[in-house]
């Protein structure tokens, strides 16, 4: 059954198929990729409907090509993207650990499976570490961008873009398999409304009378690699500054928020619907950059909260980004669930529950 | 002709055909019922089976045990199970 | 009127579990609802069992994930064992006759069985099975109409299927009218 | 009509070996993954060497072999079965040791896994499902698509100009000084499965004399991917693959000792 | 000149060489590597030294080959050690969250150089947060020791192979280049005196009559990836509860703590003398277990002291496991430099004296 | 005694190229990369190609050639100068694409991207130094490396039995498809420079045709890796590389189209 | 016999002494000085270089330029440069 | 006696510099001091500049990093440039006088001009004019026994390479003599 039939203006996709579709509209010129559960749809949709776009889409013989590819484009001037699941996503370390040294943008897909090794094809958000503190090596940072939803699924292919050209940087979608699996209606940004930025340090062939233009991550002499540390390290400053972004629900009156980013911040909506029912006082924070994170904020309603549990789909990774938030100025709980399992609205309520009477709960499962 | 006879294990048997088209005989072919995996699975439908195990050879869920007529050159079974 | 409908719909990967619920949000669509589609995904395609898990809703949807139902589509043992229990009291269960060997036996629910692959059997594509099922599903949960279920249909389908439109249309009537047989006799329940 | 069986005055001919568990393989009916596994324990049973055998799984749709074969068995990561297996060997030395890879992990994203443990001459059996997809994933167009093949990735056909010809990485493999032996074989009938058969056991024996890696390329079917019966597969295996990939011994003890 | 020769009982040599010759003696049966500057001496030192012992050592084509082979070599049993350092450690990444879940001990070893991409040759800590948080997919740890001297490259040899072993878990040895190069004296553990332990699940051939072995990190139903991961979690608590090591050096009476790993502890001894000279009550803690973190010790230590100065080759990392550890109980000050710059003792002298008169320094430079 | 030079009443007949910059070139007295680098500007500056051509250097010595080449280039890591260069062509097709690598990097590591790339025929210029060492890292065992050579990684010799025999990688590469124009050549005499010339100049011609790939394998020397001196390190290659490997073309676009 | 001349950078030059194994006149030998970089440079020793430009030709570090007397057939020059 | 003397050595790759520092640890060790040599090691050996920092104590070393020194050799200019001025007041900086176009002028430390490479060819090795410079370092600073420094030196010789053992032995007292008469002469400084 096609997915991308125009009953109406409004569409119903997948969400992989949704930021593939996005990904053209947002100007994408290149696309390198390997199949890997559960994210084959993007490549499979844009394999289908490249013949309509001006757009190189390749199929990669593993994800260290496809990222090395990625570099070589981006380098070149063009708008590209690449998307895998966690496994896959592991092998571009050395190379995406390369791009943000040679300050390279590009738009990196990561839709979550549970780990660690093989592991499950479910979905998870076991790979928040590696995508916010850096799975390669170096002081590097990604812009990390956490949809909840089919829509973000596409608009954020269009914020991803907008940022990493802005900084230089790569970006990162960091969902999960449920994401990229579930169907839901969306609106598909207009092609087009992403504008191209100059790009005068991309090698497009040696311009006569000036300069060559060189891509580069390597500075031999530690002084100068400093100085491009330094560099990097004040873009990241600038990022933190002026590109956190998240959403709330109901903190204004909350004895306890929820933190908790991606599809289960959508879980946590329920359980908030649930506990208000019961008299619970619950908000959410649900942050939406996940690099940057939105620490100031937490630090802010800290004080205030009777508690606040991060609620995640691994064994409590945001969780420390919320503690270095909080500086122990109120207690943080942690509710999650780990390889390839969801948390229900129920768990997390009951979790909630026993930290309003004080109780004990399984911290997972 | 030799007589065989095929025992195949209905609850394995994933109805592929490929036994069916493999048999030379035509001995085989697809049950009316469903097993519990939602499979119609391969059945014996003439009894004209040689043992020849060409069926069993091409099985890919390993679902058919062959038998011949026991015959007087002993050498006769061992050679086919390691053919 | 319906205004939020959560449904499992599960079975063997191939029985259409899957499409089944694609469509249904389709039809939801055209109704300017909110829909969600989640399905479970997996190796489980290669024979084992698959799911999905619907939302029909007036309202904006939040978790697209549940572990509780209000209505259960049915289509082999393992689901039946697995989500039998999984439905909210006072929910609906539809399963596939010739699949199920030991029927659920709850009774805050109700339970319809229907022969869905018998009558697909019978209306000469054994393919329609699911739609017959949510035929009968949407006679007793109208969540949408049953014309936008064939005006979906007539979208999705490619060029090449769509002589396959009447058959369908003939299922979901089937089985609206198998529903309607299946509660009019308890002992097929 | 369903024929009761006989065996009464029958004897046994043909059982499936003991080393293949009893767990029902999760594979798709008619996929030749299921023929390999079994002819391959069938020659553990016969060479009686299940207790120094030790397999490496793959990723791909066989990465539950270690499910079906009776053996000691590691499941590797994508792509590095070979390498898995060559870690094995040079601590084991005297265990037989065999590598079960797809197109995709093999030749994609193992290749240089693959090129290198045959160019060292690693002392074990490389087994190669060619089935022409990725299974696993869905039927993605692998390296050794045929031009024109249609695959989820190669909705229009594999084109060369995007995507390069097929790969005949066995070709390439056999010119190496480490391979001993390779062979190209397939399982779309009785017969081919026989030379299989034999094929393994050279491979296993061969194994011994430590004189490099054994590398036997299976043709085989991807009726999910292929978007076929297995019966039709089979036939378009044979009409569309072994004109590609054709039969036979690429490389022999007797050749490679020139 | 060769550095192997032995002047006396006590030798002197290159840390990348002693640990090479701590590894044979620590009963090493299989090292896979590919070489990568500041860390080729290992193998090439284990190359000429094999003939002397009875150890596989084996070049591999690549590190992804490498961690793979290790992958293979372990699960049947072997006692087997990798080394690189930064980019190539970055290529294990996936391998390496393949062992932790198939719960593979092995040892392996990071002589970092600095980052991001090629950077440069020169020694770095920028490698923390990829060891420490798992740079690989999925929620894992490493078990990680941060030797300081070259009589630690040797010593932590054995140390790491025994903690992978008792736990089933990958150790890393997170070195920097200057420790790989630098020549120290040093007295090696004697040979045999890591006895080897049992390993009933390894795959070396299905011994008759009992089950056999699998090795995998493949758990597709989730509900078993879950239970897998819940008791990886168990053993990392319990390494967390059971194999914490520092060193302290006049904390007693400190009231600035400089916290520092490896070599950039010695150098912080080294601002410690001139401090106190000055007057300064300086102490200093050393994290030799960078996971399991000493977080207990630092929190206890933090309410009594003015301020903590962390000390790092990178841009701040360990710095937030500081912070985790403080949870707002003093102010944590960073000192860093990047990029292959080695702090010296006066600059970190400096900063110190910056902080004691609450005057701004340049946190890094 | 020196022997002022002098120009009067004479025409130049040979300058470094202009697209060589005035950095001094780091590499050790005697190395073939310097070599090549000039050779390869030579030709961009003659086919007047110089903002038409994007470069990609490898990790290994030659790892700062865009330090010399002045033509915009990329840096790309260890092994993956043609997937980068892949990268850059199928974005900007009009474009004279080359990448630069050393044996580790293309033969050992980056291995499967160079048969990928090559397979899938991507119209680039592959340029392939082949000194028989890891260079860079301090003469380790590549390889290339000959049977019996001594490296700081083969320290009594290569043996085929731990390392494998040399790998002819480039033999591989001109039985694919995708591969237009393969050749071997070398640097250590001026003929051995005049040809790679030529090879050079067909190379990037051919590149406007989009047929394929052009793989250029160029024999090289490594005094330091070697440890000899320049002029003994050029015998050596003479009577111990280039019995191993022959120079001369392995496919030309006439047998290419057979 | 043409008469050619060189002129080599002597603070690029390496002193790797391929030009001189490569020059067919033997015109060319290292100085007894060294340069700034510590190597003893190529210069030219005999006064018979014919400009044939193999010596260029090897030179890793493109430290030697070049000429030769004016001939009448003006193609020469560029023929060489392309060589 | 001194008990510490913090050392940087430095020059181009192939100078030698490397294994003067090596040389001197070895030297320590046989007289049990504790000791540390930190090269600064790269692609620099490549034609570029290569320096260690050796450090001979009497009591424990904490950091073998430093960015001051009690003393200097230098090889070449580039190095001379770099650590002419990190050399502590009251320190020694001893230079190889053919590679040196712009010798120091610092007046607060002890500058020594000494013709190693010179007196390395009319010893016949142009291999042992560092042994010549660390040879007047120890005229200077007797961190360790010139005895011990040619015992280690025999210990860390390959066996085809023992016959260079006189050379060195020779060059280390040249090396010494050379030292005292830079000191007498200061104009060479
Ligand atoms: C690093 C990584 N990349 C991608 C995948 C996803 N993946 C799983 S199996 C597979 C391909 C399988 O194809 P093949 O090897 O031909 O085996 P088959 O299923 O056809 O037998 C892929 C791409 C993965 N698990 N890990
Ligand atoms: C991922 C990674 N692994 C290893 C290295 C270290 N390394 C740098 S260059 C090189 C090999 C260079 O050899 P080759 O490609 O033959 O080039 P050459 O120096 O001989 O020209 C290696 C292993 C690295 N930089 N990155
Ligand atoms: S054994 Fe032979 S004859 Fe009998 S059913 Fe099988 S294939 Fe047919
Ligand atoms: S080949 Fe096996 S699985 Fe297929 S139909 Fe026959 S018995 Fe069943
Ligand atoms: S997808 Fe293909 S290869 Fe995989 S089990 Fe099914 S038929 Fe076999
Ligand atoms: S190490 Fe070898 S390849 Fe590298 S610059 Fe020196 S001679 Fe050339
Ligand atoms: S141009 Fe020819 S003759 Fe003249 S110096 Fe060079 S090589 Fe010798
Ligand atoms: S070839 Fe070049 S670098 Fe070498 S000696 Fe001659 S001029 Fe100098
Ligand atoms: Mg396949
Ligand atoms: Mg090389």
């Amino acid at each position: 059954m096609s997915t991308n039939d125009e009953i109406s203006e409004v569409r119903i996709m997948k969400g992989n198929e949704a930021l593939a579709e996005a990904a053209f509209r947002a100007g994408m010129q290149a696309y390198f990729g390997y199949p890997i559960t559960p994210q084959s749809e993007v490549i499979e949709y844009l394999m289908k409907e490249q013949p309509k776009h001006d757009c190189v889409v390749l199929q990669a013989e593993s994800e260290v090509a496809a990222i090395n590819m990625v570099f070589g484009a981006a380098g070149a001037g063009a708008r590209v993207m690449i998307s895998s699941s966690s496994p896959g996503i592991s092998l571009m370390m050395e190379g995406i650990s390369y791009m943000t040294s040679a300050e390279l943008p590009c738009l990196i897909v990561n839709v979550q499976r549970g780990g660690p090794g093989l592991g499950t094809i479910q979905p998870s958000q076991g790979d928040y570490f590696q995508a916010t503190k850096g799975g390669g090596h170096g002081d590097y940072r990604l812009i990390v961008l956490a949809p909840a939803s089919v829509q973000e699924m596409a608009d954020f292919v269009f914020e991803g873009f907008r940022l990493s050209e802005k900084y230089r940087n790569p970006a990162m979608i960091l969902a999960d398999g449920a994401l990229g699996q579930m169907m839901e209606k969306l609106t598909l940004p207009p092609a087009g409304s992403l504008p191209y930025v100059d790009k005068p340090w991309a090698t497009t062939g040696k311009p006569a009378g000036k300069d060559r233009r060189i891509i580069t991550s390597l500075f031999i002499q530690p002084e100068k690699m400093e100085q491009v540390n330094l560099h990097l390290q004040e873009k990241y400053r600038q990022i933190q500054a002026e590109e956190v972004r998240f959403e709330e629900y109901g903190v204004e009156d909350a004895d306890i928020v929820l933190v908790a980013f991606g599809l289960v911040a959508r879980i946590c909506q329920k359980t908030m619907q649930l506990a208000r029912k019961k008299g619970l006082r619950v908000g959410i924070l649900r942050p939406i950059t996940l690099f940057p994170f939105p620490s100031q904020r937490i630090a802010e309603l800290a004080p205030k909260l009777e508690a606040i549990v991060t609620v995640e789909m691994n064994a409590g990774q945001m969780l420390e980004d919320v503690r270095l938030a909080v500086e122990g100025r109120c207690p943080v709980h942690f509710k999650g669930r780990m390889g390839g399992m969801i948390p229900s609205p129920d768990e997390v309520l009951e979790a909630v529950e026993a930290i309003a009477e004080k109780r004990n709960f399984e911290l997972s499962r | 002709m030799i007589r065989g006879n095929v025992i195949i294990a209905h609850e394995i048997c994933k109805g592929c055909e490929l036994c069916i088209a493999a048999c030379p005989q035509e001995s085989l072919g697809l049950s009316e019922k469903i097993n519990l995996k939602g499979y119609r699975y391969a059945v014996l439908v003439q009894d004209n089976c040689t043992g020849c195990i060409n069926c069993a050879l091409v099985c890919p869920d390993a679902a058919i045990t062959v038998y011949r007529e026991k015959k007087h050159a002993k050498g006769a079974a061992a050679d086919a199970i390691t053919a | 009127m319906i205004t939020t409908q959560e449904i499992i719909i599960a079975g063997f990967g191939g029985q259409g579990v899957l499409s089944m619920g694609q469509l249904l949000v389709y039809a939801a669509m055209l109704e300017n609802k909110e829909i969600s589609w989640m399905p479970s995904y997996g190796p489980e395609m290669r024979g084992g069992t698959a799911n999905c898990i619907v939302i029909v809703s007036d309202a904006k949807i939040s978790s697209p994930i549940l572990s509780k139902f209000d209505s259960a589509l049915i289509l082999n043992q393992p689901s039946m064992d697995k989500f039998a229990d999984k439905v909210h009291p006072g929910g609906l269960l539809i399963y596939e006759r010739s699949t199920i060997i030991n029927p659920p036996t709850r009774t805050d629910i109700e339970i319809l069985n229907i022969p869905a692959v018998e009558e697909a059997h019978r209306l000469g594509s054994k393919q329609v099975a699911n739609v017959v099922l949510l035929g009968a599903y949407l006679e007793r949960r109208p969540v949408v109409k049953p014309e936008n279920v064939v005006l979906a249909l007539s979208k999705v389908l490619p060029k090449h299927r769509q002589h396959l439109l009447p058959v369908n249309e003939n299922a979901l009537v089937r089985g609206k009218e198998l529903a309607m047989e299946a509660m009019a006799e308890p002992s097929t329940r | 009509m369903e024929i009761p069986p006989l065996t009464n005055g029958f004897e046994l001919v043909y059982k499936k070996p003991r080393t293949l568990t009893e767990t029902p393989m999760h594979y798709c009916p008619g996929c030749g993954h299921g023929v390999v596994h079994r002819v391959l324990m069938e020659v553990v049973d016969e060479m009686g060497i299940q207790d120094k055998t030790i397999g490496v799984a793959p990723v791909g749709c066989s990465v539950f072999a270690y499910d079906y074969m009776n053996v000691d068995m590691q499941e590797a990561a994508h792509g590095r079965a070979s390498a898995a297996a060559t870690g094995i060997k040079r601590v084991l030395p005297d265990r037989f040791v065999f590598s079960y890879q797809g197109d995709g992990d093999l030749a994609a994203i193992g290749t240089a896994e693959t090129i290198h443990v045959v160019n060292r001459g690693e002392n074990i059996l490389m087994l190669f499902i060619n089935n022409a997809v990725y299974g696993m994933t869905g039927g993605q167009m692998a390296p050794t698509t045929l031009l024109g093949m249609k695959t989820t990735t190669s909705p229009f056909g594999r084109e060369s100009g995007l995507a390069g010809h097929p790969l005949k990485i066995t070709n390439l493999l056999a010119q190496l000084p480490g391979a001993y032996y390779v062979t190209r074989q397939a399982v779309h009938t009785a017969a081919a499965v026989r030379k299989l058969k034999k094929a393994i056991q050279l491979g296993f024996q061969y194994q011994s004399l430590k004189k490099g890696t054994c590398f036997i390329e299976v043709v085989s079917n991807c009726p999910s991917g292929w978007k076929m019966t297995p019966t039709d597969s089979n036939k378009w295996l044979e009409e569309n693959m072994l004109p590609m990939y054709p039969l036979g011994d690429l490389k022999t003890p007797a050749r490679s000792m020139n």
